[in-house]
């Protein structure tokens, strides 16, 4: 349960426009993924629909430790990631309804998430498929002396795949910039980590390749920050991998059609006691860096933002049919 | 006899089985509380423990290794993939694995297992989650590849692939799950390696297998109110393929149509179609038309799936095709 | 013209565009000391050191992976898989991955690698380590798929595929590394998609690639000496598919042939024979043969492995059918 | 190298009968494999042929630790296991020769030995893919109540294949009684241990599973059964999955198409020292166990049971030619 590390999260080290920005960041992707799932159940929205209610603070913590070079690349669970790594929510709501402005056209859907002009690249449904990926794009980094960091993220379910150790290897190896963050939230789909992992600590697994591991309260905004900031600094400098366990938790069900039958009740209302939204709220209340006045902006902001996006998507037009055919290969 | 949808029907056939046979055990990514991602296996831990249902880890490769390790050690492993999309992370573990310990030992051992996967598209999960990859797996001797298209076959081939000695890559349909038909109760049991007509017609032959069957015989309803009366044959075993049973029929109607789900360059059809020209060329007044998917990554968005994915439309125009009535 | 061996083409076409573009990197498991496992890239670490050219562990899913990453980086890898028997445990990358990132992701991103790899029987090396997998990746869109069988080509369609910005499996054969052929020097390219009459010829069409398009050439020099002339039509590229030129000859000779050394259930020979009934079906005077591997887990003992190979034997009794003097 | 586990490896606990046919064992697969190299030249024998010589302490020590129930996996390079384990060598080398009467009929080659009669699973050639294997296997035995132990023999270079992450994950999540033995020979093909592993001490990723592990000197063939008893023991008493990390060398190249440019003449010589033939030799002549007269005798059974193993192949058929259509399923 999220021990947390040393890192210092007081906010007094922030000023109050960064501090509010996150809170922004946080509101504005519970709000999607509400707006989401509520579309899904509407059948605006089809596939497989994962959402991030409750693991916020790990992408807008993460997600602000990076410089505008870097890349990032995660699983299917990605709009959280999407949303704090700079990209449009009007284009990503357009890609659930399967619209041509999509994010991917609407050929990815929900799981395909993909702006190469904010550094997100992708969203992956395979679990554990992107790991190797993103040790690739390390190395094109170094390569290519991009002064860049790639940022892979990934669940604890990812962990157990052959692809995630192949891949820390590999980085440890080539010595690539490149940061591992493992989302801790207890289950991948209905099986707690303890069922699918021999040991509960998934950090402690990078100590087979010796590259530098700890884990972070994933509901602390502000230590996933300096955490992921750390980590972020090490590879720039060229100290190689390093890895991070975010402990999380999902709100929400695997996906929609989770019927959650493995976890209960009691575990459930216990982390959201532990809302990041919540606690970060509170915490910036009681330091004085929230007024009344700053919260309404924030929530009438995201609202908007949230609402355009739903008119955005429902106004855009569904993508030709020629896209059949056509951008299969880029040299056809 | 009893209505069952094809989820229910595999669940006879796997209750069935394990009650039969103390060495058949089912695992798989999150067959016990979950049940299977579509609810296959749901109850099945409750009422036979879980020492013979059990959930595995994320990790296809060691899912299909064990089944392997686990039949030669004398089990008889139901090991379920989610998706058969996953099965590309245990293709080393089947092709190069499973379908060589019998032979490549010199007959020492067989592996009596089974590797269930989901197979298809139409439910808008995108490129990643929407192949049909059957050819890859038919392609290899020593595998046996099983696609039901109906819930009586899907209990009657799953209980024959259970009971078999040699691996059987088994493939259901993601659509497939909530569609109703009689299935016999009890020891009814369906033969690998053997197609069936599905409908009985004189004037064109229609080779299709899984979902692809029931459009197939969609359209040969539409086609009878034209007069036109096609001959449905569901192929149900892709590995060994029944061709005897396909011939006899294009003997008698001189045309064939193939139709598959998944692409159509170096798929079912194509060896369907060569085995018929092979085999029939005298007997054949046109040539062979597939019907296929568009060979594409399949979009999400529903208009492009929609478009990509054969139906009963695309079927009826090839057969007036083959018929020059087009 | 300088003649050269596969092996040597091969090394010329990797050195050549190494020089020509710095985005080039060549890796896999023992590409360095070793020179890799049939040293086609001996001496490439040497001359343009070890961050260009490096060795990777024993780990195909990675080597794979890493090669999207890296092509998606802006780099352009030749990543070098020691036999295409092991592409297995790289298949999820290839085909879940590689061939999905410029459709699934809405165009906005190439994967320009290729993917090297030893494949074919013929060496004793058992069923593992003989097998002729080409058509499980020649199915799926989004890749491309090569299959060089003279030093010419080689060299010609390397140098392409390395120039080209999709995903290409590049599948060499093990029994032609020392195969010698004239060879251009220098800005020598072969296009990816375009098959190649290998000899010319009017009474059958034999349609071949990789080593067996070696074999048809003996099998042809062999009719005509009977006063058959076969025409011999080199895929080359197995994905894109050029029928075009296969047809072109078909129309001409109305008679045909495939030959491949995979096995012949949902092989290549299956979508060729299919396409040309589909597309020439009157101008066919016979049924179109296939000549395949016999369907068995390749067996070490030579007597069987050559037994279960293609020969140019083979291939004259086919033509001899299709031309009806069986 | 090598460094030395604390397990006692004083022969005195052993009778002398024991203790020769250790030597017996050793010496058996060295001259079988020095023929099999002759033969491959004289090309009597083809495939890829790869040659124990130098790692036979490991095999000879381990196999005495295993109970008749129990059984044996391991990759390609198995002449050695396949005898250690009890195979007859002359169905071994009927194998090399591609004839029927060989222990996979012909079918196998080097690679392929299989003899279910003593328990020897195989002779697999894919790097790492037969250790899933021996976890199904693990499985089988504990479920069918065989009080079998399973021992998976792989190599170093085995250990950067995801295949062994997910195999040692499985292991301890299902506590099935399996022993992993790497043979680390410090090089994969050619390429040595730490340009393919992050870190040089394979036991050590066995602690990312919470799974015992130690390293043990596989030029030594008491310790080598020593460790392997205390493993097996763990096993079979229910305590699971157990990894043992064996140093030793391989005096010979990879294959024998390699020209070994890797290794320098020095660390090969600085190894042959250490020849396990020639130390278990001398430590048995000094504590008296040994006489020449002994020796002499274990030469002669040697070479005859490794000539009569010629002669057996040589004489033997070939494979009928309906081996290619029949055998390939169990149930046609
Ligand atoms: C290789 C593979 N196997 C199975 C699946 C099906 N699947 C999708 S998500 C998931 C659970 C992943 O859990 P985790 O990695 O913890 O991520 P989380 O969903 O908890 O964020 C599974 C099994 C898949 N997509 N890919
Ligand atoms: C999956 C796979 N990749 C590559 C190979 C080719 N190969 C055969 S043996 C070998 C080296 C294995 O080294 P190690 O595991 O240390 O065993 P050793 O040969 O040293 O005993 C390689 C790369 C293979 N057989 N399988
Ligand atoms: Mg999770
Ligand atoms: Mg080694």
């Amino acid at each position: 349960m999220g021990g947390k590390t040393g890192a210092k999260t007081s906010a007094s080290g922030l000023d109050k426009k960064t501090l509010l920005h996150f809170l922004y960041q946080m509101l504005l992707i519970r709000k999607f993924e509400d707006k989401a799932g509520e579309l899904y159940a509407r059948g605006k929205v089809a596939g497989f629909l994962h959402l991030y209610n409750g693991e916020e603070a790990v992408a807008v913590g993460a997600m602000s430790a990076l410089e505008p070079q870097d890349v990032a690349i995660t699983h299917y669970r990605d709009h959280g990631h999407a949303i704090a790594k700079g990209m449009d929510p009007k284009r990503c709501m357009a890609e659930l309804y399967g619209k041509a402005t999509g994010v991917a056209k609407g050929h990815g859907g929900s799981m395909h998430f993909f702006d190469v002009s904010v550094g997100f690249l992708g969203g992956w449904a395979i679990v554990g498929g992107h790991i190797p990926v993103a040790v690739g794009l390390g190395l094109a980094g170094s390569h290519l002396r991009k002064n860049q960091v790639t940022l892979c993220i990934f669940g604890d379910g990812a962990t157990n795949i052959g692809y995630f150790y192949e891949s820390l290897n590999v980085a440890k190896l080539w010595n690539v910039p490149v940061v591992f963050l493992c989302e801790n939230n207890l289950y991948g789909m209905g099986t707690a980590v303890h069922r699918a992992s021999a040991i509960r600590e998934v950090y402690r697994k990078a100590a087979a390749f010796d590259i530098p591991a700890e884990r972070v309260d994933g509901m602390d905004v502000l230590a996933m920050r300096e955490a992921t900031l750390k980590a972020v600094a090490h590879a720039r400098r060229g100290g190689g991998p390093y890895c991070l366990e975010a402990m999380t938790y999902r709100f929400r069900g695997h996906s929609m059609a989770d019927p959650i039958l493995y976890r209960d009740k009691a575990e459930v209302e216990e982390w959201k006691v532990r809302d990041p939204i919540v606690l970060f709220q509170q915490r910036l209340k009681e330091e004085g860096v929230l007024m009344d006045q700053d919260l309404e902006h924030i929530e009438r902001e995201t609202d908007e933002l949230v609402a355009e996006a739903v008119r955005f998507a429902e106004e855009s037009p569904e993508p030709p049919l020629t896209d059949l055919t056509e951008g299969i290969y880029a040299n056809p | 006899m009893p209505m069952l949808t094809y989820r229910e029907a595999l669940h006879h056939a796997l209750r069935e089985e394990m009650k039969r046979d103390e060495r058949v055990l089912v695992f798989g990514e999150d067959v016990v509380a979950y049940g299977g991602a579509y609810g296959v296996t749901s109850g099945l831990a409750k009422d036979f423990g879980e020492k013979r249902v059990f959930d595995t880890p994320i990790a296809e490769g060691i899912i299909a290794g064990a089944a392997v390790g686990a039949a030669m050690g004398g089990l008889r492993p139901v090991a379920e993939l989610m998706t058969i999309n996953f099965a590309l992370l245990a293709a080393d573990q089947i092709i190069n694995h499973a379908a060589k310990v019998m032979h490549m030992f010199g007959g020492q051992m067989a592996v009596p297992l089974v590797i269930r996967a989901v197979g298809g598209a139409g439910a808008q999960l995108a490129s990643t989650h929407s192949q049909n990859l059957e050819a890859m797996f038919a392609h290899v001797p020593g595998l046996k590849v099983v696609t039901p298209a109906t819930p009586a076959d899907a209990k009657g081939l799953l209980k024959s692939a259970i009971r078999d000695d040699d691996p059987v890559v088994f493939i259901e349909h993601a659509l497939l799950y909530r569609v109703r038909g009689e299935v016999p109760e009890g020891e009814h049991l369906v033969p690998l390696g053997k197609a069936e007509v599905k409908r009985e017609g004189k004037d064109v032959t229609v080779v299709a297998y899984s979902r692809m069957t029931l459009v197939a015989l969609e359209a040969a309803d539409r086609l009878s109110q034209e007069g036109i009366e096609a001959e449905v044959v569901d192929l149900r075993t892709l590995r060994p393929l029944d061709m005897a049973t396909v011939l006899r029929s294009v003997r008698k109607t001189h045309r064939a149509v193939t139709v598959e789900e998944a692409w159509r360059s170096y798929g079912i059809g194509a060896e369907v179609a060569s085995r018929i020209q092979e085999e029939a060329f005298d007997d054949l007044d046109a040539p062979i038309q597939r019907v296929a998917a568009v060979e594409v990554p399949m979009p999400y968005a529903k208009n492009l799936e929609q478009a990509a994915i054969p139906d009963a439309r695309r079927v009826l125009t090839a057969v007036k095709e083959v018929l020059g009535k087009a």
